[in-house]
């Protein structure tokens, strides 16, 4: 990938992400909070490879960590969102009362 | 096998690129009530497709060391996640997101002590990911510290920011040292991890307890940019994609907080006003006047409308349950019950509402600060529950005070007002509350909790 | 570019266009579909390149046409989009008061 | 020099670069009433960087061809954008929409045709956008020539939609045929862009006027994806950004745009109901009752409060300035004066609005539905001036009717209505209006404009 390519996948990827949750409201913010936690969980892939190509046991202790800290960023991340959005379910239809415009899409 | 592993390559760049549309599509749904539980589940969906396509990556090996590290590190997470309280979340969020953190910093240490990147740039950005991943490891590790009670003081003192800011200068040389390849030897790549970890322990040990979820919300931001860095370190889309996404998007949101707190982000900072220190305490005049649970049962009984106005102290009470139980008391003797949630009530935003879902209270019976403050001087009796800035009417007149200028909940506006409380415990912003030596006040003191079991006895008393 | 690249920058872009206007009040949809007509003039800087590399004379017939045409749209797009937009500027206070929610970027 | 070519080669992608940020951050203030203006300076500040950057390119030849197309293409442009008439915007933007995809499959052609494309799938990228932009182009031409009323009837026929399908049908056999390498003869080319061509014509020929400002957005969409395309094909970031987010914004916009006016695109697209061919008409029973513009102005003059209800027919008769003349005369008479604006009346989204605020009225007069309907029943006259389905309350209560369920702003609750129309003609959905026949209802007949000056006569007659 060249540098310039880069750059413009880091720009769109920067609007992409501060326009899909420039809406939420502030009921949200925590559950947002922890489901943007759980994303940023995929470091678990980039562990796994750093890990992968490992080979003194210095990089292969340091490799064990981070994909130990990654798992748990991604396992944990989903199941505190979950717990968390899970209660707003039990109560559908008081949310969509709650949130209009939020059938604009 | 050229053509085997062309296939593979192809299957994980299809795989990534549905995992990062995947993570996009459900952060969108998570901003939005109405669909925000399908939202985690797509998320949930590109993650898996992305970790199980990992492991056909060619020329990859020690399996045997990733398969126990997976497995330990996501069977105490998924443990530990479901049996924390609701209460607990920030600091939850806050571990799992330093674990994140830690995990970039550990991919940037694995590149950079074998020296496998591959110029100047690459080098570069994989210091810069470290730092950054380290520093919200550090960091978010303090923030569970402070809101698990762990670590109770603050430490402040003149100079601190001066410090800080030296730390980050010698963290940022030692960076260039390393990704100039000037002296990349080992040595000179530990001291860089190592101060980015004491920078992120001094940045967020100033920081009051309360205002954590700002905070929590920075280092996840944070930690999303350094996944980003890393993810351009291994060439690896998904990570870029997803890790700039959460970057952006978690930037956001933490400015978003701190304005529903009424705060900017430099002054959570740098300014230490998240401990309730009872700093300024403003001169209100009157007597607080006290009232039996008994009284108050038959004073809610038959009234025609009760506004319940829950605060920080209902959440540390775990109350919830308990006023739930009492106002569906009152609903069944036909007494009109509403809840009023303010933006900022309790500790973490939508704190209130969090709990109030938890306890089974139906949406239509919670109403927002806008929609609820025209309907207070109709009701008979506002039970304030372990409420206090949120209700200070001091915040429409005092220009002194800290809470100048934060819309409230217009509480003093009903015909009688109940103040649970355990005692003269100030709220967050540790000022004295006006509405407490009203006229048409009344003080129930007691815990949250206890008081509530007292009400609901008074009120079957009732009969 | 390869390919997978080429796909992310247009998944995101997508993504970005989408999410950029996603809460255009009515009373902007004419003037947004002119913007968005004139951004797309940036076609001029493609048929510059096009008819640059021109030899033959059909190819530099069609070229100059291209690039006519691409100035057309960039021109004219600007100026009906300004001329439209302008007409906003003169009632600016009370624009204000009716976009709730303009003030949350 | 391969240093001066490299640092062209960076000032250019640099620009590039700037050029896709201005323009995504230019649209997303233009989708916000408090910054459009700006957001269309911003754009057009990118547009203008890249333009200049572009004469650096490496290897360029023809500049005596490229300068003086430059030149006539924007002064033609300029000249005709700063002349059309407000009203006849939509078919102006249709005019330069369509250049941009000629411009697009000018660009495919000469690639094509040189045969410089570097495999199958940049020719296939070249010949999609190629078809795409012809499609675009020979459409918009039609969708103009529309509007401005060149070409009156619209052509239908049975099968009608099949024939097209035959056409793309033939088109894409002929794109495979080039982009395969199977036979890319020149003539093969040609023929492509004919046939896509004679595909845009045959599309937009069967389609209404009055549905028109929807089919353009659409093919301002597809030339916006055209360009991105072509982009791929020149590897030019730029227009690879700018026109994919154009595609996706502008089919974003299309279907908003189509719901505002209660229709679905695949209606607009292939059922030709934007014509007012008086296909429905309800029975209403009743007579009309006619009024004069002297007593409609005493009516005016001593009226306390007046809501005008602004339709197509006030934009065909350009008789805005009259009527906020007229306004004018009744605010310094004390009246309260309140303009209430359907979303869909005239014939372009937000049709009235610009020709209101063209004719200088403040915007806190002008509310939308929702905000004015409840006055209604406070109004002693509406005014309704060259509107007819937006206040037909057929809409509320006949299921049978086209615009049945479609929200109409609530003039019939009014004390008295005054309806300003030529005759007796219908509205662009061809159906009888109830409110008309309303015992409280006036007719006002004549053209809006000359009415206007009648009633500024009248009113000033009263002294
Ligand atoms: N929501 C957020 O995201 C967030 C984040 C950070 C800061 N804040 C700030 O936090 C404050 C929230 O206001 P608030 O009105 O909810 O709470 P508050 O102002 O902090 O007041 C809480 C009150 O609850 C009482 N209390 C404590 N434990 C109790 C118990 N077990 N039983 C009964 N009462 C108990 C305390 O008095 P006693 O000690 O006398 O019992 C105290 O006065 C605002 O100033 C806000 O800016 C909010
Ligand atoms: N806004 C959009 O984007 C858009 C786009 C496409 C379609 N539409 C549709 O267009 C309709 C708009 O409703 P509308 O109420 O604004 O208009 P309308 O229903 O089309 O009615 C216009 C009326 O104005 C009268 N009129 C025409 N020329 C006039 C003149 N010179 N002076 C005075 N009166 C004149 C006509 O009656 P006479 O002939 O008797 O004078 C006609 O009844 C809706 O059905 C909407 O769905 C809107």
């Amino acid at each position: 990938m060249t540098g310039m390519v880069a750059l413009y996948i880091f720009m769109l990827a920067a609007f992409t992400g501060y326009e899909v949750i420039a809406r939420v409201p502030v009921i949200l913010h925590t559950p947002l909070m922890s489901g943007s936690n759980f994303v940023h969980g995929i470091v678990l892939v980039g562990a796994m490879v750093a890990l992968g190509a490992a080979h003194t046991p210095l990089e292969k202790i340091i490799g064990f960590l981070g994909v130990l800290l990654a798992a748990g960023n991604a396992v944990g991340g989903y199941v505190v969102t979950e717990r968390m959005l899970e209660m707003f379910k039990a109560s559908g239809q008081g949310a969509k009362r709650r949130a209009p415009g939020a059938e604009t899409h | 096998m050229p053509a085997a592993w062309l296939s593979a390559e192809l299957a994980i760049q299809a795989s990534y690129f549905v995992t990062a549309g995947l993570f996009i599509l459900g952060l969108k749904r998570m901003s939005s009530p109405v669909t925000a539980r399908s939202g985690i589940l797509w998320a949930g969906a590109g993650m898996l497709v992305a970790t199980l396509i990992t492991f056909l990556y060619p020329g990859m090996s020690n399996y045997e060391l990733i398969l126990p590290a997976m497995l330990v590190g996501g069977v105490l997470a998924w443990w530990s996640g479901k049996r924390v309280a609701m209460t607990n979340m920030p600091q939850m969020i806050a571990l799992y997101n330093g674990m994140g953190g830690g995990a970039a910093a550990a991919i940037a240490a694995v590149e950079l002590y074998r020296g496998a990147a591959s110029g100047y740039v690459t080098d570069s950005l994989a210091v810069a990911g470290g730092i950054i991943g380290a520093v919200s490891f550090a960091g978010s590790a303090i923030a569970f510290g402070k809101l698990q009670g762990l670590i109770t003081r603050s430490i402040r003192f003149g100079g601190q920011q001066l410090l800080n800011l030296l730390i980050l200068a010698a963290a940022l040389a030692l960076g260039v040292l390393v990704a100039g390849r000037i002296d990349a030897a080992p040595a000179a790549v530990t001291g860089l991890f190592v101060l980015a970890l004491v920078l992120g322990v001094a940045m967020t040990l100033p920081i009051g307890g309360a205002d954590m979820p700002v905070v929590i919300s920075l280092y996840n931001a944070l930690t999303g940019l350094a996944v980003g860095l890393e993810g351009f370190v291994l060439n690896n889309a998904a990570m870029i994609i997803a890790g700039t996404v959460v970057g952006s998007a978690g930037t956001l949101l933490t400015q978003l907080m701190a304005k529903a707190m009424n705060r900017s982000l430099g002054n959570v900072l740098f300014s230490g006003f998240g401990d309730t220190g009872g700093a300024a305490t403003g001169e209100v005049s009157g007597s607080l006047k006290p009232i039996e649970a008994a009284d108050v049962g038959v004073m809610l009984a038959f009234a025609s409308k009760v506004i319940v106005v829950p605060g920080y102290g209902m959440a540390v009470a775990q109350a919830q349950h308990k006023i739930w139980e009492l106002c569906q008391l009152l609903i069944d003797r036909g007494v009109n019950v509403r809840f009023a949630i303010h933006p900022v009530a309790g500790r973490m935003p939508g704190h209130m509402n969090v709990l109030l879902a938890e306890a089974g209270v139906p949406y239509d019976l919670i109403s927002d600060l806008e929609e609820i403050n025209a309907e207070f001087d109709t009701a008979d009796v506002a039970l304030i529950i372990g409420a206090n800035d949120v209700v200070n009417p001091v915040a429409r007149t005092d220009k002194s005070s800290p809470i100048y200028g934060m819309p409230i909940l217009n509480a003093d506006k009903a015909k009688n007002v109940i103040v649970i409380k355990r005692g003269k415990g100030a709220g967050f912003s540790g000022i004295e509350n006006a509405l407490f030596y009203l006229d048409n006040t009344r003080m129930l003191y007691g815990d949250a909790q206890k008081v509530g079991a007292e009400l609901i006895q008074a009120v079957k008393a009732v009969g």
